[in-house]
């Protein structure tokens, strides 16, 4: 299956990737922004929208496959990166990208960002990050703060949140981000970057539910707060660092990128694709495979 | 002289009963005979106890066979572990360990022990032999060419083929100890006097078991991914295509868990390629959420489920017929898959390259409800004329398909073209929630109730489908036997032994075991009117799912128990003729 | 004057149309009357349009009723997307926004259409009376008392509960804007004259949903653990649970997936706990192996699974009743385990404290079958008399027990006695791995058999739970109607309809949905000669059930349809009429 | 349910921890030791059996509850620590520990592991890590060197493995530790200091399966190339630099403990406790428990 890669080039515009379903999330919902910038970012790359698949769980975030003219499949809850890596394996010449919230990436589907990195496909992966539990109406997330009162956490929650950032880099990603739609070219740009870095690729999105979320978690107070990790001289090639910036998640919104591989390892993909050239030639006519079997 | 021999042997994990077993298959195998090995072991995978019984013809064997004609007990307590796998009749030859002692208490109060027991000292005569207590199955194997006409050159050969990279030493060693287990035979005859007929004339054979043919029929098929997590009784159709797929173009993934398996499995097979997962029963609990989704996201798909004992961990290394209900039914909503099963070690070919054919034709998910016995038995196999398969792809959109494509249109026979991610024109949004032609989500009841209408419709043709039954016996018998599975070799050596006794039976073994195929049957069952259908669960499964869906002949019963131990030829037989005794009517 | 009026309302999410809805059915409970209140959304939870519709009734309503007597749009867009769930008739009054200009195309073309159409100016009227257009719906519960009867003081009087702690502005604002509705509503009369007529005499009543209910009842039967993961439309009884259980020495949890929800509602059972987890479709699919371990374990357990429609993601929002496979036989291996479900909000407290006592008396975990409408709508409750119920406890070990425990122990009943650790002298291997008495793992097929007859065995109590059974009409009708879950609310009026139109019918409702109460089906189908199981999902679960376990007579037919709009009365009864033209035999 | 707890003290003896059931593993495994070193913990800590549960999934190592006289619970393959979490949280006065392979912990098992840890539950998990699927005979398993030909992967793996240590101290656990039976004494110590931490306790422990392992895996290799943490300097309660050394996992067989969270904060169970304590005078009478609903 191996399509001939074509690019739209110059030709490309975000409208190029925008379907005919409108999007019925909340007004002010920050995955409008995720949206636009994910556009953006595609024309910008150019690669024709049936050459893209885009895999996603459930969850609000999770419908953004369906708002773009790409291959979508709105999956179930929490098996995005299963399912994604199926796809690139079937065939590495497709544009993979994965995207969903912070219950179906990290509570649900946590299981599965471990191996998905490990394995190292040349994937993008988005998470909108909200806090929250928007579709099912405002329980508990992994990434909720300590102590947050949700309808599942009426009393205040007894545990610590997950620390996307610091799991994924510890896990051994070879890129790893984080933006907001409060800051449209920023977020663009870091999209690009990821759909471009040759393996798994994460960006972490803080994008604001702004009917469950908090105060501190919406727009204003991203735009008041947001510290671009550029503007603080960070080496995205340090990984250390990185891993020492990223337990401030929560406590900081740092924006850009956090670690880049300056030396990124073949994919795994491209592996599977060398095997299978290797053994080609040993392949027997369909005819004579039982032939191992005879007893003579 | 015997045209049929069941050998048995049972010793601790080290002994290598199972690999003794495999030696005295090839060799009686690669003279001609029909042959099958079945090997069990204790509660845990790895570790324990461990035996095999060899079952030998002159024609084709169909199961295990039931009570042994000739036992070894290299120890007194491995060899009670086994009750019913290794069962003694007074006609049994039972050879044991001369220090082991003569049989314990606990066998004899078992009862119908046989009347000959004969003591070999055979760690002496390996360490005699051989110079090393490791070669006393070698010593085993020259006992039973000695005794029961094993072919002595065909062990010979097996033990050449073995021993050959592990250095000359071993080989000698082993030979030793054969040629010392023969002369003790021949030294010591037996007062049985069951010796094996001479092979059929020759005619060449393959040697394998169920998994080995399912892997080799997923790449005759065109399978190009296999996603899965290892799991017994299962794991080696996933080690042989991981050996093999590569030069054909395919992937294996082993995934973290077995719902990132089936997750894997389904994403290949959106973005085009035939594909395929396989697990034993706790794995087919966990990917019921995917098989749901590949049945609304219309998206083909191949699973195979090796059964064993349940529920849960249950009995991991020994056969059960279980998994029927869970294979039929565990779906949330409403959703109707294909459910196959192979009869036997070559069936497995016949019977994966059906699932792959219905999956990509009727774009489903497809069961294959294989179980330990058939998966992992080892047995001779007919050569199989693999030029008669035609091998179905999927229904590609045309181009006018493509001007405004629909996925999901509504068709005559429910089947839509089906695109996939790189293929211009075809983007759509596949989904796990309802959706409607074009496969955008909708909440509607009655787009809703159409695309059920079209799920279940286009499965119709498999109503049909005579090609995937089994029909034996003259049509108007009054008495029946219905049997699938592994259980279905068991029915039909006893359909076979009733019908030489002259009883009016017949003998229904369906492959395709969900939806029933209620023209099939209803023709099969005309006539019937007492019978027994015979599978190995507690609950008997199919019974009560052909109760649902068609109308029984009152005297049709279950005939079924607990998995573990297969059913024997001679209680079908037995059950089947109280039946008829009870006559007709 | 009407003893029974249905209304109904659609807007976009915003409109508040869901809101509106509970002060409506707040203001006629609390004046005495019956009601019921069910909404529906789009095909996501959250997000897009909603609509609900409120029966209220001088007698007690079963169901959501049939086509409207009143219909609000707020905008044309949003009502069409709610086709039968918002059914209209020439009889309907059907209200909508003026500015939104006449019905449009796509409604006249359903047909149906109702002969009085009334436009009012909403918008303008909300704003010229309050100034902003948020109090909308407040206009529209003003046009609702003018024009129908609705009690005006308790519509006020919700408004003041609702916006008290809101600040005044918005309380008053609010008052304007209903007072301007229903001023609007008398300047204005309608031809039609469907008043409510006043309500029976005042009893108290509990004003909740099934949700509600069943969380409750879970604390009241002494539930001290839930584990879970949010789902719609379960995930309020995580909600209200983990709001109370503390209280009472109990713990929520919430897990990260259903795996781990059910996996640790499970250990805190063996810990010896009553515990719980709830769940909808696609949660039943993940907690399959575990509820098979429970099984084998012999752990109390209850797991609820409120059915949405399917498959896969299917219509999160909608009921069906297409869960009963699922929860029947999802399991590998044989299993037995007790299903049961509420057909209305208050039966869900009666059902709840049931499967508790199922679970701990039989060691075994329960399902119980919600669905969606039952879960989420909101209904008028006679109270509960909580001292006619028992509370199960498992069964201790005694001293002798403990001398050389056997937590598998055969006993007569199957039921072994139980116990948990910190218990000292009771320490046993818990496994899902067969057993034998002891917990000590087996590979025997023998043990393994008497195993699973104990399991299946400690059940058979079960078949004789008439209480678990409603069954109405005269014991020797020749027709009948069986129906469960949700839609038996919808077979109770058919059957009353059909009762005073003089048809020999009667009625059976089962709580018991699994195992098949042998003796009472058979008992209440002696005398029946064509009949519907009614049940709202494609394949008519329950009916195939039915015939797998029974001989049915051949005239009892399934009448079902797939899930999102339950049936209505008059479809029940209609088909139940025309079996009977027909006649019998 | 509280239970009075009770201790044997000085009268435990291992024996008193060890069943009458024999245990079934392959001559040589490296469980056996553990199942000595468990013994031997035990008996310092002195907890009546019949107060410990012990909860396990499936695999050679996970078989080890049914060798002591506690309360086992050998369940099904990765969900050893939901399980264990219901139990301790049902009652907290319980010894809980949990034990399993790798293949348990970190593969299927995986997703459990992070939620466990930030819940921080008074629990000991014990993983017996032997770079393979032992029970089932040999495949690749989450922690196999990257390259390795197995059943699974007869031409060599091509994902790099997991890193339990890491991943752990990641996820923010308290307390991180390796050892091997190869160092029996250490092990034992190791056991105890993890159970008497009061928090989530992770010992790694390097326990060869002779039957399907490397060369490099084996007590022999053990014995020749284990470094003491002790030996080195390192200073359990430095986080980064147990990070830091962690990232050796798979090159390095450290020993000791890696991390012990010199400030244990208040453990789950004891939140929950006192939540219920404070709740408790709020109970109604069940009789009252539906006046809420009451419209009047
Ligand atoms: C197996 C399964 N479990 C639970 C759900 C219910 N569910 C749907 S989305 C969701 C969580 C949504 O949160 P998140 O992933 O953060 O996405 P968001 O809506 O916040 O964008 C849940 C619990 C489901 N659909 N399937
Ligand atoms: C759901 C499920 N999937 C797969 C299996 C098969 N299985 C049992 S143990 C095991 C892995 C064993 O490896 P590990 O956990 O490392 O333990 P070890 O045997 O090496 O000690 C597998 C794959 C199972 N029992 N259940
Ligand atoms: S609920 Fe929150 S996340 Fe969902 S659409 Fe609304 S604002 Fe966005
Ligand atoms: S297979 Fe390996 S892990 Fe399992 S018992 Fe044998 S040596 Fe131990
Ligand atoms: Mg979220
Ligand atoms: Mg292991």
């Amino acid at each position: 299956m191996d399509t001939a890669t074509t690019t739209c080039g110059a030709t490309a515009t975000p409208k190029d990737y925008s379907s005919a379903l409108k999007p019925i999330w909340c007004p002010g919902c920050g995955d409008y922004g995720v949206l636009q910038a994910l556009y953006r970012a595609l024309a910008a790359i150019g690669r024709p929208p049936h050459e893209i698949a885009f895999i996603s769980g459930i969850g609000c975030s999770s419908r953004i496959p369906g708002y773009t003219t790409a291959y979508g499949f709105n999956s179930v809850h929490g098996r995005a990166l299963p399912i994604a890596q199926g796809v690139k394996l079937a065939n590495p010449d497709l544009q993979v990208i994965v995207a969903g919230g912070d219950g179906d990436g990290f509570s649900i589907g946590g299981g599965h960002v471990a191996h998905a990195v490990r394995r190292n496909l040349d994937l993008t992966y988005l998470v909108m990050d909200n806090q929250v539990y928007g579709l099912t109406k405002g329980q508990l997330s992994p990434t909720s703060p300590k102590g947050l009162a949700t309808v599942t956490s009426p009393l205040g929650s007894l545990e610590e949140p997950i620390n996307p950032l610091l799991y994924t880099l510890a896990y051994g990603a070879g890129f790893v981000a984080q933006g907001t739609p409060a800051e449209m070219p920023g977020l663009t740009a870091l999209i690009e970057q990821a759909i471009r870095y040759p393996g798994f690729a994460f960006v972490n999105i803080q994008s604001p539910c702004v009917t469950f979320g908090q105060e501190e978690q919406q727009m204003r107070a991203h735009k008041a707060h947001l510290r671009p990790l550029a503007s603080l001289g960070h080496d995205p090639s340090d990984q250390l660092r990185a891993l020492d910036l990223a337990r401030s998640y929560g406590k900081e919104l740092h924006t850009g990128v956090l670690y880049r591989n300056p030396n990124p390892p073949p994919t795994y993909d491209a592996l599977v694709r060398e095997r299978q050239r290797a053994l080609a030639p040993e392949a027997k006519d369909r005819s004579r495979l039982l032939d191992v079997f005879l007893q003579k | 002289m015997v045209v049929d021999l069941v050998l048995g042997m049972a010793g601790s994990g080290g002994d290598g009963v199972v690999s003794a077993g495999e030696s005295l298959l090839a060799a009686v195998s690669s003279h001609g005979y029909h042959a099958m090995m079945t090997k069990s072991f204790g509660p845990q995978i790895r570790g324990g106890e461990s035996s095999c019984r060899v079952r030998v013809g002159t024609v084709p064997v169909h199961n295990p066979g039931g009570a042994l004609d000739a036992a070894v007990a290299l120890n007194w307590e491995d060899f009670l572990k086994f009750g019913a796998e290794l069962e003694l009749a007074p006609t049994t030859v039972l050879i044991h360990e001369a220090k082991a002692g003569p049989p314990p208490e606990a066998l004899v109060r078992r009862g119908a022990m046989p009347t000959e027991v004969v003591a070999v000292p055979i760690t002496e005569l390996t360490n005699q032999s051989a110079g090393t207590e490791k070669a006393k199955t070698s010593v085993v194997l020259g006992l039973l060419c000695g005794w029961f006409g094993v072919p002595e050159d065909g062990v010979r050969r097996g033990l050449e083929k073995k021993f050959a990279k592990k250095g000359e030493g071993l080989l000698e060693t082993n030979e030793r100890a054969l040629k010392a287990g023969i002369e003790h035979a021949l030294a010591n005859p037996l007062r049985s006097t069951k010796r094996l007929a001479p092979p059929p004339t020759h005619s060449p054979k393959l040697l394998c078991d169920g998994n080995d043919l399912c892997a080799t029929a997923a790449l005759f098929a065109g399978c190009k991914f296999f996603g899965g997590y290892p799991i017994t009784p299962s794991t080696e159709v996933m080690q042989t295509l991981a050996k093999e797929i590569w030069k054909y173009g395919g992937t294996v993934l082993q995934a973290e868990d077995e719902i990132a398996g089936i997750g894997a499995a389904l994403g290949a097979s959106f973005a085009g390629l035939k594909s395929m997962t396989a697990t034993s029963g706790p794995g087919m609990a966990l990917k019921t959420e995917i098989m749901g989704l590949a049945s609304i996201a219309e998206l083909p798909l191949v699973i195979l489920d090796v059964q064993r004992g349940g529920p849960a961990t249950g009995l991991p290394t020994k056969s059960e017929q279980a998994d029927l209900f869970q294979a039929a039914f565990s779906a949330h909503g409403d959703v109707l898959r294909p459910v196959l099963a192979p009869i036997s070690v070559g069936d497995t070919f016949r019977v994966t390259v059906e699932a792959f054919n219905l999956a990509e034709h009727y774009q489903t998910p497809v069961i294959i409800l294989s179980d330990q016995e058939v998966a992992q038995r080892k047995e001779t196999v007919e050569p199989i004329d693999t030029s008669r398969f035609t091998i179905e792809e999927r229904l590609a959109p045309s181009a006018s398909d493509l001007v405004d494509y629909r996925r999901f249109r509504h068709t005559e026979s429910g089947v839509s073209p089906i695109s996939h991610p790189g293929l211009a024109g075809g983007s759509y949004l596949g989904a796990g929630i309802e959706h409607n032609e074009k496969g955008d989500p909708t909440a509607s009841g009655a787009e809703h109730a159409r695309m059920n209408e079209k799920r279940f419709k286009k499965l119709e043709p498999l109503q049909h489908r005579r090609d995937l039954f089994d029909v034996l016996g003259p049509s108007d018998a009054p008495f029946a036997l219905i049997s699938w599975g592994s259980s279905a070799g068991v029915a039909r050596e006893a359909f076979e032994l009733a019908r030489a006794k002259g009883l009016a039976v017949k003998l229904l073994i369906p492959r395709l075991l969900y939806p029933i195929a209620v023209p099939v049957y209803r023709e099969f069952l005309a006539s019937v009117e007492a019978g027994l259908v015979v599978e190995l669960s507690h609950q008997g499964q199919l019974h009560k799912i052909l109760r649902m869906q068609l109308d029984l002949p009152a005297g049709l019963r279950s005939f079924c128990h607990s998995g573990a131990t297969p059913f024997r030829p001679d209680q079908v037989l037995a059950e089947l003729e109280a039946l008829a005794a009870v006559g007709v009517k």
